[in-house]
């Protein structure tokens, strides 16, 4: 009667061939990692037009995005998600419909990423933000003082600025983004959280799927992790070790 | 400007001054920092401008190169005039964006503070306008930039960041990355007041090495002494005016006016 | 206070308030809120356990977080090791997938000892909260714990030095001095988990744990309304997200520190 | 003309859970695979969260449900149902020996797990909401069967044939019996769950589901599941 | 110590020397800082600690609190000497934690760069250890800290948190703290060093005011004319050991080693 443990003990069922589950744990993770992937990358434009809208827009951009940022970071994700979800969807169909187009079939995962984007975007122009505050405005003189176009200022001294202070922030919010995923698992999509439940429920072996979940976001964030101090100490050379 | 004497490095070809400024003014708010003040720095000439804390010094600099919209007034850098037009509040602006940027590697800043580019190396910073700005192919930046860290003396930091050095050689980096651009013109905004007393000294002789080899330079500076020996001109702001210019020696043994007196038993 | 009266009064803020009200109104007069009276007791309950969730599992994993932050910042290899193992691997996975493991996986299992089912324990065993409350707990332990490492070590040595020249004892320095000074340094990043923490409690909602979240859901599937449920709960959350807010600036301001 | 096809992304056995190669299979696969094909309709199959389901339908993302889901009164007002594709009648599984009936007074003070969104979540509330220490709501059946499991509830109500399953599976577990019927919430009946207005759709399905019953496919593929004829009286 | 003059504060009772220093020996891995220093500050003196950068003038001040422990020696409070056992690692560590602890509470010391606690106010600061170290009642301690501020003359920061207080006002604020213990030696590290010149003064007049109250101190310092106003004993230390020792006046005026005379010569 103890199958947990005899679920536990089943090795075979985490074979990558069905009847194995690890292929769909698998899959599941790669649905994951797109999601994260793509919702960043969407958070992280949103985050540089935030910030820059911030910090150079007009009164009234930097109110909406003030409300834009403070709304998000208020809501919990997962209702975010569901709102987002049924709500961004139906809006943009009926958009479509208002400009007579085909109503647009917008799969799960595009809506996931979607959503996940809008989150990380909230929480980048932050990040962002304050990593263009933190570079000393001196910089930006000397580099216009040498002729440098606006463009050019941006491309060669701010953005490299102010890396160092965006990278351990972002590098958060990448984990976040990475986790985040997991909630998508209430509007259905195949991630793998999602089907490490579906994979559960099927065998019963749940104590053995989320035990292998959990090696494989931890994984995840391991990995990511060297990534990240490859990252920060390329971004933070120049500057002195602080201790 | 009329110093008598004219620095060694002038060629006759350039007749035109280095640098002109006539009428400026400079309003912060409610604030006239500077209230026309008009100077001319021929090829070749050293001047120093003194005056109190809070006198427009630092304003008179950064307008110089539009890192500060001046007010009122014309800037001409070798006979050529920024191009400016109202910007409807009241002041100027620059109408030619692409002239100016030309006009800004003509002349060199270097600040208090450093200002060095904290991501790049010591070489990194200095060859980084000929190459990005004045497209120089980056192997000649590189060479001239090599003899520009000899010539201040810091050779062995070339691949260094700036947070790694002292003061004195964050200050001598900067004025070799003014060097590599090639300018008509120097712009020193009191470049040793950030440096401890030990450190001082070595960015001075580095300048005064410059004042030697005939280069145009305009320095903001609280050191009266050296103002004394490396200056050709010494210019005296006080009150959003030019107070008193003159020589050195006339200005400090001979000063006229009262308040330039009392200035410099102040500060000496 | 004053210049930020007068900063609601511009008049591009003015058209933003009145575009706000408007679509509240549009809200309240074109979508279906009948139902609200029905709910209102239960929504108030709901946010009760929600809050109730909140500060227990804050308190707790806080204490937590307190040992794990100084065994990583100045403890021996043995307890400092087994301290960040812990933070790493409740921060490299996913909050949801904790929850579950602990209730589905971990809480069945207590059912197949006929000991444990007979004992005074096992109607806390059995019931959902035990389980969302330590998951909500640990979570917070591994995250905070991670901030008060950092706000350990960065209390300046200087005055600890000089708690102890004044003959405290290891542990009166510890009481008086650094626990409350890495304490006063993390406050602000505190504020910010906590709310972090506040939008983490619906996820107990998923084992059976009726917080605001769930009534909200028992909403939606009784009256098959999608989006006026979740609008009313994202204003819930956002109301008490800003009573947190403000609580932690009031905390802050009680000692005050000199920005540059 | 593609028809999106909206199931329980929650494993429902035997009627819809996927398998490890990631298909779904189940009878209301079989049976949604036979009626499509007699509708010449190209279906296509899209898990969805049980919870979100019918906003998936209303906000467009599925044109159809096909997930055991009972014509309510309540259901009506949302979205429309085609005819009813099968019925059978709600029980009550407990642990084994416990001695409930499955009425008011056998319930009085025990603990009763359901899935939420479902005819028998307002059963249990309407009927036992009194009698019942405590009601816990779950997101799907396979959670409130594990949960009857780990004895952390006293009984569970559901679909007959969903428990019947379970305790085939489980020996843990056994069902005690019926529940006393109460058409007004449990229903007329299973039927494919269609946005409101979508009368064309509905007519097809209609009229393939009549066919199926008629021909012996809907005879056939049960019969793989099933001893008996679930379509019910 | 043989000073000549002992100040007014002591009395006949007290015959055992406030601080003695008997053969300390300090090692840092390789370099050994002391090497076998021994010193004897009678009640009421005021003993000046002066030596070159890196010397070990602050290790010194350090092993007398057990701050740093000691290589080797005894460190002996009115008397009483610090229990020390071998550490196993060639080093002492003291062997009689409470011992160690109510020692401490005799000595107080002022650090170079404060250290007040940045999360009490002035107030708290002062009657923290007396309360929660001593067993002061609280109203007596406030009571107490209140006569201490108005003797530095901080009465009005009271309630004030350290971060808002200028340097000279925190070094004040410390030293009240220090006194709050009443403590029968008062350590000073370089009290001054970390002040802007400004307000060196006011940290200085309070510590000549306890001078002439007779307090018992041990002060470093790189103040020479202040070492030589307010000590009744100088010690200058050199290579790890004491170089020369005396009254201020013959140390200051007739310094009998090179070493110190060259010191002598770079500071002043
Ligand atoms: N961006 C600004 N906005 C408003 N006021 C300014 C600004 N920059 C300078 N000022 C004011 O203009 C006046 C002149 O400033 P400036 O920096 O030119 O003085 P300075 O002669 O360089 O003084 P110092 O020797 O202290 O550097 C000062 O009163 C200063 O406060
Ligand atoms: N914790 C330590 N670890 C290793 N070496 C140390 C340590 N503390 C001090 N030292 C070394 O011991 C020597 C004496 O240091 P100390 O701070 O006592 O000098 P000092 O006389 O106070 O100098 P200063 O006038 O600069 O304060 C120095 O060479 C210093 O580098
Ligand atoms: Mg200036
Ligand atoms: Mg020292």
């Amino acid at each position: 009667m103890l199958d947990w443990i005899t679920g536990f003990a089943a090795w075979e069922l985490l074979a990558l061939e069905p009847p194995g589950w690890g292929g769909v744990l698998l899959r599941g993770l790669a649905v994951s990692l797109q999601v994260a992937v793509g919702g960043y990358i969407l958070g992280f434009l949103i985050g540089i037009c935030g910030a820059t809208g911030k910090l150079y827009g007009g009164p009234i951009l930097r109110d909406v995005l003030d409300v834009y940022t403070t709304l998000v970071r208020a809501v919990p994700e997962l209702v975010l998600i569901l709102l987002l979800y049924y709500a961004g969807t139906d809006a943009l169909n009926r958009f479509m419909a208002l400009i007579g187009a085909e109503p647009m079939n917008i799969s799960g995962l595009a809506a996931g990423i979607f959503v996940i984007g809008v989150v990380q975007g909230a929480y980048q122009t932050e990040v962002l933000r304050g990593a263009f505050m933190a570079v000393p405005f001196g910089q930006i003189e000397a580099a216009r003082a040498y002729g440098m176009s606006s463009l050019q200022v941006l491309r060669r001294i701010t953005l490299p600025g102010m890396l160092p202070h965006a990278v351990p922030g972002l590098a958060n919010l990448w984990l976040i983004a990475t986790k985040d995923t997991a909630l998508l698992a209430v509007v259905g999509v195949a991630e793998l959280t999602l089907v490490t439940r579906q994979a559960g429920g099927t065998t019963k072996s749940y104590f053995l799927f989320f035990f292998a979940a959990g090696v494989l976001y931890l994984t995840v964030t391991l990995v990511s992790n060297v990534a990240i101090r490859r990252i920060e100490r390329h971004a933070r050379r120049g500057m002195p070790a602080v201790r | 400007m009329s110093s008598p004497h004219s620095a060694a490095g002038t060629s006759a070809r350039q007749s035109a001054p280095a640098v002109q400024v006539a009428d400026l003014h400079k309003t912060f708010g409610e604030l006239e920092v500077l209230k026309g003040v008009s100077l001319t720095a021929k090829t070749g000439d050293v001047v120093a401008i003194i005056g109190g804390s809070g006198s427009g010094k630092s304003t008179m600099l950064r307008c110089i190169n539009m890192l500060e919209l001046p007010t009122r007034g014309a800037i001409s850098i070798k006979g050529e005039t920024i191009d400016m037009q109202p910007d409807g509040r009241g002041g100027l602006r620059p109408s030619n964006t692409r002239q100016l940027q030309r006009i800004r590697t003509r002349l060199a800043m270097v600040f208090q503070s450093f200002n060095l580019w904290q991501h790049m190396t010591v070489l990194g910073n200095i060859i980084e306008a000929p190459v990005h700005v004045m497209g120089v192919p980056r192997d000649e930046a590189i060479a001239r930039a090599e003899k520009l860290l000899e010539r201040v003396g810091l050779s062995d930091k070339r691949d260094v960041y700036p947070a790694f050095l002292s003061g004195g050689q964050q200050q001598r980096a900067a004025i070799a990355r003014a060097l590599a651009v090639e300018p008509e013109v120097m712009l020193f905004d009191e470049p040793t007041s950030a440096l401890d007393p030990e450190l001082v000294g070595e960015v001075l002789a580095v300048i005064a090495d410059l004042a030697r080899e005939g280069r145009t330079m305009l320095l903001v500076t609280h050191e009266m002494k050296f103002a004394r020996e490396v200056a050709n001109h010494v210019v005296f702001l006080a009150g959003g005016v030019i107070e008193e210019e003159g020589p050195p020696d006339i200005i400090y043994s001979a000063p006229k006016s009262e308040r330039l007196q009392k200035f410099l038993a102040t500060v000496q | 206070m004053g210049p930020e009266l007068r900063s609601w009064k511009e008049p591009h803020r003015l058209v933003l308030i009145a575009i706000g009200i408007g679509i509240i109104v549009f809200a309240a007069v074109n979508m279906r809120w009948d139902w609200l009276p029905r709910y209102s007791g239960r929504l108030v309950e709901g946010v009760g356990t929600t809050l109730w969730l909140l500060f227990l599992t804050s308190a707790l994993g806080f204490l937590l977080a307190v040992p794990l932050g100084l065994a990583q910042a100045a403890g021996p290899f043995w307890l400092s090791g087994p301290a960040r193992a812990f933070c790493t691997v409740i921060r490299g996975t996913p909050l949801l997938l904790q929850l579950w493991m602990l209730y589905y996986g971990l809480g069945s299992l207590f059912a197949y000892w006929p000991e444990i089912r007979e004992s005074w324990a096992w109607p806390y065993l059995r019931s959902a909260w035990p389980y969302g409350v330590l998951a909500l707990t640990l979570s917070f332990a591994g995250y905070e714990g991670e901030v008060m490492r950092g706000a350990f070590a960065g209390v300046p040595k200087g005055e600890l030095e000089a708690a102890r020249a004044y003959g405290m004892s290891p542990l009166t320095a510890f009481r008086r001095i650094w626990l409350p000074r890495a304490i006063h340094r993390a406050l602000p990043t505190l504020a910010g988990e906590t709310v972090l923490q506040l939008k983490a409690t619906p996820l107990v909602a998923t084992i059976t744990v009726v917080d605001v979240y769930a009534i909200i859901s028992r909403v939606r599937q009784d009256t098959y309304l999608t989006y006026e449920p979740l609008l009313l709960l994202a204003l819930i959350y956002m109301m008490l997200t800003g009573v947190l807010v403000l609580a932690f600036r009031w905390l802050e301001a009680k000692v005050p520190v000199k920005s540059s | 003309e593609t028809v999106r096809v909206g199931v329980a992304a929650e494993p429902y056995p035997p009627f819809t859970e996927p398998d490890a190669a990631g298909n779904w299979t189940g009878w209301e696969i079989d049976f949604m695979n036979a009626v499509c094909a007699e509708a010449k309709l190209d279906c296509v199959v899209t898990p969805v969260a049980w919870d979100g389901i019918i906003p998936a339908l209303t906000s467009n993302k599925i044109d159809a449900i096909v997930g055991s889901m009972s014509i309510t009164e309540e259901r009506m007002k949302t979205i429309d149902f085609s005819d009813k594709y099968y019925n059978t009648p709600s029980v009550i599984a407990t642990a084994k020996g416990s001695g409930i009936t499955p009425d008011a007074a056998g319930l009085k003070g025990k603990i009763v797990g359901v899935q939420v969104s479902t005819i028998h979540q307002d059963y249990v509330t309407t009927h036992f909401g009194d009698a019942a220490a405590e009601i816990k709501e779950y997101q799907t059946q396979d959670e409130a069967n594990q949960d009857l499991a780990a004895g952390r509830v006293d009984a569970i109500m559901a679909d007959s044939l969903a428990l019947d399953a379970f305790v085939k599976a489980d020996a843990c577990c056994e069902i005690v019996g019926a529940v006393e019927d109460d058409p007004a919430i449990l229903g007329a009946g299973v039927g494919i769950g269609l946005r409101k207005g979508d009368d064309e759709l509905r007519e097809k399905f209609n009229t393939a589901i009549a066919a199926i019953r008629e021909n012996g496919a809907y005879a056939e593929f049960s019969k793989k599941y099933f001893d008996f004829d679930i379509y019910g009286k």
